[in-house]
């Protein structure tokens, strides 16, 4: 019982925390003012000549982001292979 | 008219996320889940991102439905509930 | 009509996995709550890059000669994100079917054997 | 998961093809058109599960072995870091293939155009690698996981069909 409590406040104070900070976001539809994303606009067409921004941002501006996503994947297949590995398989 | 199914396009993923939580059969439950998904993949579209959007129809309603179901086959549907809980 | 309505959404989808999180018992619900918190945050980060009256950050599929897009990198990382979703979700059940193996229950009351 | 009846399964060989046609077209047109190495790798990895679910388990392993799948995933990552390698004599990941002619190699017009497949360097390069990555990765993780089910069998339980 006393978890429970325990539990409905800490639900409580998460709660209040997400609604007091809608309270100072911007309006939806304007977002923060972005120079990162601006430049990607202009310039993925003449540096990495593609039509795709968010493609040309996944594969060429970020693409260390997409090759640590590619080790995870790896990892999350060779687990699930190592949990249900038959006796007699290598 | 836009603006309406914006409306309703909200409201059902909210619907569907009380059921995803409230309902106790698992398999109803991961249903719900993939009925979520789909609103949330309508939502990304409404808001000009339709990458997004393919991969979250592919994965989160395809994919991800047919791994719950085979681990709910693995394990027993009906969620296991001793007596006096809610 | 709509103002900040979609981020009560997220709100409210958050809490409600977080609940889920906390107060069930089953593995297998738990990590549907987790999902529903997946969902929730790519919902949200997706929402804090959409400009009103923006196009697709796509050239082929702009037309009229806008240069008003969506901010895409938001978009870049939200892709990723969903990728490793379905991988930590793939685990986790892979997780609950071993333990289903081994304890013959899916109750993290009756899991709790190896802490003596 | 036992085979379903023998109308369902001939529905599932007719119109699982156009499944599996669309997702490599969504990964070859990753640049031009929305889409890419994840997405149209998820929609393949669908066509799979499809085919798991109408034909049962037994079946689909004597069509496709997993080392099919093992060797998919690891020549996509060698490929993807390779790619990311070769350009190295500037940056990490630089996009060495662009503008330099040759295969992948036209520019594209600035603003919006139609577009030609035959542009944008090495993303077009990645994209393929990703996609046979997250193709081998998805399906290997279903069949470990369904060959779990029953773990005492080798190709999961006897299965016998509604039709019989």
């Amino acid at each position: 019982m006393k978890a429970r409590i325990l539990f409905l406040v800490s639900i409580l104070v998460v709660g209040g925390l997400l609604w007091s900070g809608l309270q100072a976001v911007h309006p939806f539809g304007e977002p923060n003012s972005a120079p990162m994303d601006e430049y990607f606009i202009a310039n993925a067409q003449s540096e990495a000549a593609a039509n795709n921004v968010v493609t040309s941002i996944v594969f060429d501006y970020r693409g260390f982001d997409t090759l640590g996503e590619g080790a995870v994947l790896f990892t999350a297949v060779i687990s699930v292979a190592a949990l249900f590995r038959k006796r007699g398989q290598h | 008219m836009i603006e309406v199914l914006h409306l309703s396009i909200l409201v059902t993923i909210v619907v569907s996320g009380f059921l995803t939580i409230w309902f106790r059969n698992l398999l109803s439950s991961v249903i719900s889940l993939a009925v979520l998904s789909l609103f949330i993949s309508l939502e990304f579209f409404y808001m000009q991102a339709p990458d997004v959007a393919i991969a979250e129809a592919g994965i989160g309603a395809g994919l991800s439905t047919a791994i719950y179901i085979i681990a709910l086959r693995a394990c027993g549907r009906k969620q296991f509930r001793k007596e006096g809980e809610r | 009509m709509t103002g900040n309505f979609p981020y009560l959404v997220v709100g409210i989808l958050f809490v409600m996995g977080f609940i889920g999180i906390i107060f069930e018992k089953n593995l297998v619900k738990i990590a549907i709550a987790v999902s529903v918190v997946e969902a929730a945050t790519n919902l949200f980060i997706i929402t804090l890059g959409y400009r009103s009256g923006g196009s697709i950050p796509v050239w082929t599929m702009a037309g009229g000669g806008s240069s008003r897009m969506v901010l895409p990198t938001p978009q870049a990382l939200t892709l990723t994100a969903i990728v490793i979703g379905l991988a930590t979700t793939a685990l986790m059940l892979s997780f609950a079917m071993t333990i289903y193996r081994h304890y013959g229950s899916l109750d993290v009351r009756d899991v709790r054997r190896l802490q003596g | 998961m036992n085979p379903l009846s023998v109308v369902a399964r001939t529905v599932c060989n007719l119109f699982a093809w156009f499944l599996a046609v669309f997702g490599i077209y969504v990964i070859v047109h990753g640049h031009l058109t929305p889409g890419g190495g994840f997405q149209g790798g998820a929609v393949v990895a669908t066509f799979m599960a499809f085919l798991l679910v109408a034909h049962g388990g037994r079946k689909m392993q004597s069509w496709v072995r997993k080392e099919l799948f093992t060797l998919m995933e690891c020549v996509g990552l060698t490929i993807f870091i390779s790619a990311g390698l070769l350009g190295m004599s500037n940056t990490f990941f630089f996009n060495f293939l662009a503008k330099a002619g040759g295969l992948f190699g036209s520019t594209v017009p600035l603003g919006p155009n139609p577009g030609a497949l035959n542009t944008s360097g090495t993303i077009a390069l990645m994209n393929l690698s990703v996609g046979l990555e997250v193709v081998g990765g998805l399906s290997m993780i279903l069949l470990y996981m369904f060959s779990g089910v029953h773990p005492e069998e080798p190709f999961g339980r006897e299965e016998t069909g509604h039709d019989r």
